[in-house]
């Protein structure tokens, strides 16, 4: 059997927490840096994966295979794609800059790392299985330590907010099981590809030997898929099942929130391209409309309500919701039509949402770590009217700040600008009127965006802040590679694409027949 | 050799009796741990000798000659699993119950006869014999829990020995109808498996008998001895209880009710308020249990209530899987059985030896400033894991059973299905709410807990440790006890069950 | 606010020469395959060619304004403001979009950022509250339920029995005359249930 | 032509008793003048003990099958297995006495004694209604003097009085329905009375009902039981557990010889909701009510000796089922079932001779915690009244399964009969609370408890007993000396104990024996 390379990249971060509860007590700085080391470490791990990682073609790679459970047909499988790949990409890098963006914690440092650890294990797991028995594992088991980092860590309101963040996916998740069981009794498999190579309309079928007698084997194959839909919907989240993100950001400590935003949002975007889409493609097509309608009342109106919060990380966890929405957008997009003139569209808007996923984390994560050093340097205000006129003060941290931003309202020449730009070049021709109307999101992202840059560093500086003091050389060399690599991705994606083109193309295929 | 973990639970009690009240308590507690850790052992090493899973004889001697009565021990992979789910909670109960001063003696010895007793009901073969291991366990019950309870014990006790025995004298009256139905020439399984009863018969009898031993798995509405006895009950006791007493009467629910009279689940031929069989009742019943028990769950106030309804919405899960007559349903139930031993065992553990034993207090608001969390983490570690593990989280055993379960009831019952996963998400959330309650509270800066409390002793660790493996090692490979569980619903002993819509 | 407005300056540049129809390089380069200068695509040129010449024009225009006697002050008045008040002042408000912009979009902007914001707050939370509400009442009518008809049916029912004990045992008065007349009463119940209850 | 000579020997076990009863009366009056009471209770009960135990042996070396005079007096091996149980309970209850001094006429005691075994012996051994009439009649006068022996106490009086009342009421009307019997019939011995007896005219009705209640009376089942609690609660110890044990086993017998030989052509059915006329369906009425009243009321006692009686109301309602059954299978398990009861309740009784000692009454709270005191007792007392409650693996189970099979098997196909089965069933899931509440004063709650906390019931169990209330059955004169005894009782309640479980384990002791002997 070959090297299970993926079992491995799931079982590091595990063994570093291990290795991080082991660390002794005392010590303040030493969890820190110990954590700081590892995360790069894991980070290094992944890009070797990359780079030995086969662009030129589409289908699964570094597959192992194992026989587990035979009484339920499960079998241990673990495989990645191009999907997969930028997947584990992003996490390997939002870790590490959560954790900077935590330097600081003092309570029980070491427990703190460990549970980010074992986050990022469940999220490689989750991006890595192929079988939905492990893979749903991972997916729940991901809450746990988010859980816990957001009650004992967050802010006053941190277990209202914790729970409601637990309770709500929660309920995403058992609906998504009770479909998936639904789906096992009639088909006896729980393997993804297996179940997404049945083609078109296999659903009803099923839903036909479930022998349901109160509904007609469509509308359950719909209640089905909707089941699973609101798993994901919660993830991401999709307006309206997003109530409990605006306070879980705010609320958990900014290296959490970076995490969360960054990595585990991903997961639920994953789910649609992964699960939803292949498998469901028929019942999205039937309700294409309303999804559409959702996807763009979820840009537009995650947009305004970031224009009116007051609060610097409600803005951007409703930001951060408001770029999801365009991936979904454009998911959606994609299965609207198999006509194949519009291929080169699909390829666009797929390679578009991946690199948004990419870009996003990237961007997001260093936003929420830059809220965090402003939190630590105003001492825990994160009001817009809090701040002012910072840039005198400290030129470095506005200058570096406002690229991050930048790049977060998709600017031409860093990362944000290609990935957007690829989204709607793809989706304009596939579903046009969503998409104008999205473009508004657009526009009223680079209004508030640059409403927080007047605010913050603009204009007088405010009377609390005379102590505001610049970013340290250390604080700079640790940013400078985020800010470097919005750059690179910004100027030159092809770096990333190359690597997914392949897949592009497969699972686009794969989708249309 | 098999049969040697009832004698030597039995053996055991009589030691302990025969001691005198002055023994060393030390002693008089290793030599229980002996005991228990001896049947466990003896369980185990048969569990990894039989793969099959097919029923093989233990002891088989000729007992009642008048009326056919063979002392018959048999056991197959159902019985094997169970057997050593009783083991391994035996060992833990024993090693919760250190902890014991009044007299140390006379309580193990009520323990270990609990103990082989319960042993005895898996590995009886003739049901003679299997309802006599059944109604032994009613007395040390009574006792453990009269004597060494806590709240409004006496009443606990007195209302869960009735419960119990109005529920033996069912199965005894349909066990009786059904010997001399049979021709009363034997009361071994098979032979009144066999014996093809008029199907008029099996649809009274099935009821009865069936109801007769539901009681004791928690049916509801005959469920209300549950919380109360569980609350009343010392940790051990309690433990017991919650973790194979109520397995007792699933597992009756199936070796005896079902297999006996399976033409008993058989649709009727009219419709009652809806239902056309026994079969849609009593899924309804238990689905109705789940739900019900997790809700009452969620708004209780009282510590061990909540794990006590807790345990009431769990055994509602092996009931339906049992209902869902088909291979994987009825194996999640068996499962579930195993899970929700280790994992209520543990729960009532956390709660009544860590918390209450230290706190004397399990008012969950007046546990919450005490900040327990820091007191004592390994306690609020353990509460979690349980947690997770019983609301069915993945990776515990607990997710496997509930997920093979709603398997089952989709292939069955798809309304109930749907009904089982609104009930999974009350679970959730009185799991996390007692947590957050008990554990993670805000405490009060200004009022520190009045005592200090000691930290978790290394019996407790053992034991958690113990049950929290096993649930691990059941929910990640399950596979290891289905392999013999299903050989074992393959047997034909199930024969009447599978043309009763196997599937 | 130089640095990032000069950053945006030259991404905007590049933007532009990025999107010209002539050579659109940056979309085949996303999609991945090389790209190549179209030769001569219609009506390009001229229009390279009149809107450099309006650059230009408009660039010796401020050279011609200004660039002769650079502003010494910010108080001394703009050259222009005496030339042309009208339209400095035009120009000064810069054609008074920012009003109009302000007046309009900024407003709109507002009002539906402000109503995005109640509907998240009021809306789709009260959904949420409501239906966890829902789920406690029940929650409570459950353990009502539990405690005053589930456990009280027990104790009543195991109550009445032993009071059927109490009035049975009354009959035990300890007087002998009562218990013959038992015997009596036992004696004619029977023998009428006999005579007449019983099928022959 | 006579035999006497036969007669001789199958009479040889109670001539050897009424001999021993002699024997003993001369050694007390001679021998033992001025001794205390308690060595006098010892020797003659260990000579009245011997005399039985002679009994047993001769009983157990004779073979084979005897019939005198169609059915005065008869030897079979079914016969000699009950007489043999009888006389090994009189001589546990002869025992019980040993070192008890509750009276100073220790040799006429333990001589009714002997003389109510004579009587039953021929009880049993009979199928003539004279030969019965006249036993029961040996065996009854005995037994309310037994009854009055204690004359500390003035309830032990009262309770004889109306025991004797109520005895000679019933036994009016067992000798009325008897005679009327005989009129039907002009013969006295059964077999030929039930060739006589073809239709159930409204005069057999008569006379079933009146030997009903005569012998209902002698086993206490409701509603003629009233005589039970008083005597059980007021009568010396011995005597109680006598009056609970040797003659319900007598009386069982004699009831049924008497209902399945000489009416075994009327017997009607008991079918749930079709009763058909004859005695059996009376006998299923006077056995349903038995079962309910003693239960129910046995939840209220204090008393242990009241719950016992009750209790013992309630037993003689499941045993009277073997005669709604009466089939072989039946009586089979009449006989186990009588035995094993009987043996459980002279253990109770023993126990509780000590405790009363101890404790000076036999009322519940002053029982609390005695288990710390006596552990041993206390743990024979819970084995007991587990197996009263039917509770495996102990002997009263196994009675209570095989009675009820039988019930079931005496009616083949539909189970006609399961109503009954149900109802006792289901009452002795009720019995199981009383006991336990017994148990539960004995070992849960601690001594000296004002009043015994059983959470939702303590109201119930604070409101007094509206009976009288028994006082403590002490020696007077000599407080220390009932302890001398009290060994001998504590050795008695443990072999019976053992007996107890034995019996449980390997129910065919007595059950293959059974078989055999009710085979040929």
């Amino acid at each position: 059997m070959s090297f299970p390379a993926l079992t491995i990249l799931s079982l590091l971060p595990v063994g570093a927490a291990v290795l991080m509860l082991l660390l002794p007590r005392a010590n303040a700085t030493l969890p820190r840096v110990t954590a700081g080391t590892l995360s790069l470490l894991i980070l290094a791990y992944t890009l070797l994966l990359w780079l030995r990682f086969d662009s030129t073609c589409g289908t699964f790679q570094f597959e192992e295979r194992h026989a587990w459970i035979t009484a339920l047909h499960v079998e241990y499988r673990l495989a990645i794609d191009g999907i997969s790949l930028v997947m584990l990409l992003l996490t390997a890098i939002v870790i590490p800059i959560g954790i900077a963006a935590s330097w600081r914690t003092e309570r029980r440092p070491s427990l703190y790392f460990a549970l980010i650890f074992l986050l990022q294990a469940t999220m490689f797991g989750t991006f890595t299985a192929l079988n939905f028995f492990h893979w749903f594992i991972f997916w729940e088991l991901s809450l746990i330590p988010a859980f816990f980092l957001i009650r004992l860590w967050g802010g006053k309101r941190a277990g209202r907010a914790a729970t409601q963040f637990l309770v709500y996916t929660m309920v995403g998740s058992v609906t998504m099981l009770l479909s998936f069981l639904a789906i096992y009794v009639a088909t006896g498999s729980f393997d993804f590809t297996e179940l997404a190579g049945r083609g078109a309309g296999f659903l009803p079928a099923v839903a036909a030997n479930l022998g349901w007698p109160y509904l007609t084997p469509g509308h359950l194959a719909l209640l089905i898929f909707a089941g699973t839909f609101l798993g994901f919907a919660v993830k991401v989240p999709l307006i309206p099942f997003h109530t409990w993100l605006p306070a879980t950001y705010t609320e958990a400590p900014s290296g959490v929130t970076a995490i969360l935003t960054g990595a585990m949002s991903k997961m639920g975007v994953y789910g649609f391209l992964r699960i939803l889409l292949p498998i469901f493609a028929p019942q999205i097509r039937q309700l294409i409309t309303p999804l559409l309608w959702l996807s763009v009342a979820t840009i537009v109106l995650s947009v305004f309500a970031a224009f009116a919060q007051k609060d610097i990380k409600r803005i951007f966890a409703y930001s951060s919701i408001n770029h999801l929405g365009y991936c979904l957008l454009a998911g959606f997009a994609l299965v609207r039509t198999s006509n194949p003139a519009l291929l080169p569209e699909q390829y666009a808007a797929l390679s578009g949402i991946l690199l948004q996923l990419l870009s996003h984390a990237l961007t997001a994560a260093t936003i929420f770590w830059f809220i965090s050093l402003l939190e630590f340097r105003a001492n825990g205000d994160r009001f817009l009217s809090d701040f002012g006129g910072l840039r005198r003060l400290a030129p470095v941290f506005a200058g570096l700040m406002g690229i991050a931003l930048f790049s977060s309202l998709g600017l031409p020449g860093l990362n944000g600008f290609p990935a957007e730009f690829l989204i709607f070049k793809g989706t304009f021709p596939l579903v046009p009127w969503a998409t104008s109307i999205s473009v508004l999101g657009l526009l009223i992202t680079a209004v508030f965006i640059l409403g927080v840059i007047q605010q913050v560093f603009t204009g007088p500086l405010h009377a609390n802040r005379a102590n505001f003091f610049d970013l340290t050389g250390a604080e700079r060399c640790a940013l400078a590679p985020a800010i470097t690599l919005m750059f690179i991705l910004g100027i030159y994606p092809q770096l990333v694409l190359s690597a997914l083109n392949r897949t592009v193309i497969a699972y686009m295929h794969q989708l249309r027949f | 050799m098999l049969a040697w973990t009832i004698y030597i639970s039995f053996l055991g009690a009589g030691a302990m009796l025969l001691l005198p009240n002055r023994a060393a308590k030390t002693g008089v507690r290793c030599l229980a741990l002996f005991t228990a850790t001896a049947g466990f052992g003896i369980a185990l090493s048969a569990f990894l000798r039989h793969r099959t899973g097919e029923f093989f004889t233990v002891t088989d001697i000729d007992w009642i000659p008048a009326l056919g009565i063979h002392y018959h021990l048999a056991a197959d992979g159902i019985s094997l699993s169970l057997v050593l789910l009783t083991g391994i909670v035996a060992v833990a109960g024993v090693l919760f119950s250190w902890d014991i001063d009044d007299r140390t003696n006379q309580f193990f010895a009520f323990y270990l006869l609990l103990i082989g007793a319960v042993y005895g009901v898996f590995l009886s073969y003739d049901l003679f014999l299997l309802f006599v291991f059944y109604e032994i366990v009613i007395i040390p019950k009574y006792f453990l829990i009269a004597n060494w309870g806590s709240t409004r014990r006496e009443y606990g006790a007195m209302k869960l020995a009735i419960y119990s025995f109005v529920g033996s004298a069912m199965v005894l009256v349909g066990l009786i109808a059904a010997f001399v139905a049979a021709g009363s020439q034997s009361m071994s399984l098979d032979y009144l498996a066999g014996s093809h009863f008029t199907a008029a018969f099996q649809l009274v009898a099935f009821p009865v008998v069936f109801i007769g031993f539901a009681i004791l798995a928690g049916l509801w509405p005959f469920h209300t001895w549950a919380p109360t006895g569980h609350v009343a009950a010392p940790t051990a006791a309690s433990m017991l209880l919650a973790g194979v007493v109520m397995k007792l009467g699933a597992y009756g629910c199936l070796r005896v009710a079902m297999t006996l009279f399976p033409l008993g689940l058989q649709p009727w031929s009219h419709h009652v308020l809806g239902f056309a069989s026994w079969r849609e009742v009593f899924a309804v019943l238990a689905v109705v249990g789940i739900i019900y028990g997790a809700l009452v769950a969620l708004v209780q106030r009282d510590f061990k209530f909540v794990i006590g309804y807790s345990s009431v919405s769990h055994m509602g899960f092996i009931l339906l899987g049992l209902m869902t007559i088909n291979l994987i349903g009825v194996s999640g139930a068996i499962i579930q059985m195993i899970s929700h031993g280790l994992i209520a065992g543990l729960l009532f553990a956390v709660v009544g030896r860590m918390v209450y034993a230290r706190t004397h207090t399990r008012e969950l608001n007046a546990l919450g400033p005490m900040n327990l969390s820091r007191l004592l983490p390994f306690a609020a570690v353990t509460f979690i894991l349980a947690g997770m593990a019983g609301m069915g989280l993945p990776g515990f055993s607990g997710f496997v059973a509930e997920l093979m379960i709603v398997l089952g009831a989709w292939g069955a019952f798809p309304a109930l299905a749907l009904c089982v996963g609104f009930g999974i998400l009350i679970g959730i959330v009185y799991v996390w709410r007692a947590m957050q309650k008990a554990f993670f509270a805000e405490p009060d800066r200004e009022a520190p807990p009045p005592h200090s409390l000691q930290p978790i002793s290394l019996p407790e660790k053992l034991a958690a440790f113990l049950l929290i493996a096993s649930s691990v090692a059941v929910g990640l490979y399950p596979q290891m006890v289905l392999n013999i569980i299903q050989p074992a619903l393959n047997s034909p002993l199930f024969a009447g069950l599978r043309h009763g819509g196997w599937q | 606010m130089t640095a990032p407005l000069s950053i945006l300056a030259v991404c905007a540049i590049l933007l532009g020469l990025l999107g010209t129809p002539a050579w659109p390089w940056f979309q085949s380069f996303l999609n991945g395959e090389r790209s190549v200068i179209a030769e001569h695509v219609p009506g390009v040129a001229t229009i390279m060619v009149t809107s450099s010449a309006i650059a230009l024009f408009g660039i010796f225009l401020g050279w011609r304004l200004y660039g002769r006697k650079p502003i010494s002050a910010t108080e001394t008045p703009d050259i222009l403001s005496q030339l042309q008040p009208q339209t400095f002042r035009l120009l000064n408000h810069a054609y008074y979009v920012d009003l109009i912009y302000a007046a309009t979009f900024v407003r709109l902007t507002r009002w539906s950022a402000r109503l995005a914001d109640i509907f998240d707050r009021f809306l789709f939370n009260g959904i949420v509250q409501g239906i966890s509400f829902g789920v406690l009442t029940l929650a409570w009518i459950d353990s009502f339920v539990d405690n005053y008809i589930v456990n009280f049916g027990f104790d009543t029912g195991w109550r009445s029995l032993s009071i059927g004990g109490r009035v049975l045992a009354s009959l035990q008065g300890g007087r002998v005359q009562t218990y013959l007349r038992f015997i009596g009463l036992a004696l004619v119940a029977l023998t009428i249930f006999l005579l007449w209850g019983a099928a022959r | 032509m006579i035999d006497y000579r036969e007669l001789l020997s199958l009479a040889i076990p109670q001539i050897i008793l009424v001999v021993t009863a002699l024997l003993l009366m001369a050694v007390d009056f001679v021998a033992l003048r001025r001794a205390s009471t308690a060595t006098r209770f010892t020797t003659a009960s260990v000579l009245g003990s011997l005399g039985c135990a002679l009994a047993i042996t001769q009983i157990a070396i004779t073979h084979g099958q005897a019939n005198l005079f169609d059915g005065v007096l008869m030897g079979a091996p079914f016969v000699r297995i009950v007489q043999i149980a009888i006389l090994t309970l009189t001589i546990a209850t002869l025992l019980l006495a040993v070192g008890s001094s509750f009276t100073r006429h220790v040799a006429e005691y333990v001589l009714l004694v002997l003389l109510a075994t004579a009587g039953m012996l021929f009880l049993v051994a009979t199928h003539d209604l004279l030969v019965i009439f006249i036993s029961i009649e040996l065996l009854s006068l005995s037994l309310y003097i037994l009854s009055a022996f204690n004359k500390q106490s003035r309830f032990s009086w009262e309770a004889a009085l109306k025991y004797f009342l109520f005895g000679g009421m019933s036994a009016a009307f067992l000798l009325y329905g008897l005679s009327i019997l005989y009129g039907l019939s002009n013969s006295t011995s059964l077999p030929e009375i039930a060739t006589a007896i073809h239709v159930v005219s409204p005069l057999l009705i008569i006379s079933i009902v009146s030997v009903t209640v005569g012998l209902g009376f002698k086993v206490a089942a409701a509603p003629f039981h009233f005589w039970a609690p008083d005597v059980y609660q007021a009568a010396p110890i011995p005597s109680a557990a006598f009056i609970a044990s040797g003659s319900k086993v007598a009386s069982f017998i004699v009831f049924f010889q008497l209902a399945t030989i000489g009416l075994a052509g009327t017997q009607g059915t008991a079918n749930l909701g079709h009763f058909v006329r004859g005695w059996v369906p009376v006998i299923a009425i006077v056995a349903t009510v038995s079962m309910l009243l003693g239960n129910l009321v046995a939840i209220r006692q204090r008393s242990v000796r009241r719950l016992l009686a009750y209790s013992a109301v309630a037993h003689a309602g499941y045993m009277l089922l073997a005669l709604v059954a009466h089939n072989q299978q039946s009586l089979a398990s009449l006989v186990y079932y009588v035995i094993t009861y009987s043996v459980a309740t002279i253990g109770a009784f023993a126990v509780l001779g000590v405790m009363e000692v101890q404790t000076g009454s036999d009322f519940l709270p002053e029982l609390a915690g005695i288990s710390r005191r006596e552990p041993v007792l206390s743990f024979c007392l819970c084995l007991f009244l587990l197996s009263l409650a039917g509770i495996p693996p102990l002997a009263g189970f196994f009675g209570k399964f095989y009675l009820f099979v039988a019930v079931l098997q005496s009616t083949p196909g539909s189970m006609p009969l399961l109503w009954l089965v149900i109802l006792a069933i289901s009452t002795s899931a009720v019995s199981l609370y009383y006991y336990l509440r017994v148990l539960k004063n004995i070992y849960v709650t601690l001594p000296r408890a004002a009043a015994p906390g059983d959470g939702g019931y303590s109201g119930q169990l604070a409101i007094p007993e509206s009976g009288e209330r028994a006082v403590a059955v002490v020696d007077l004169d000599s407080p220390r000396a009932p302890h001398s005894g009290l060994g001998l009782t504590r050795l008695v309640a443990v072999i019976l104990a053992g007996i107890v479980v034995l019996l449980g384990f390997f129910p065919s002791l007595i059950v293959n024996p059974l078989l055999n002997a009710l085979a040929n």
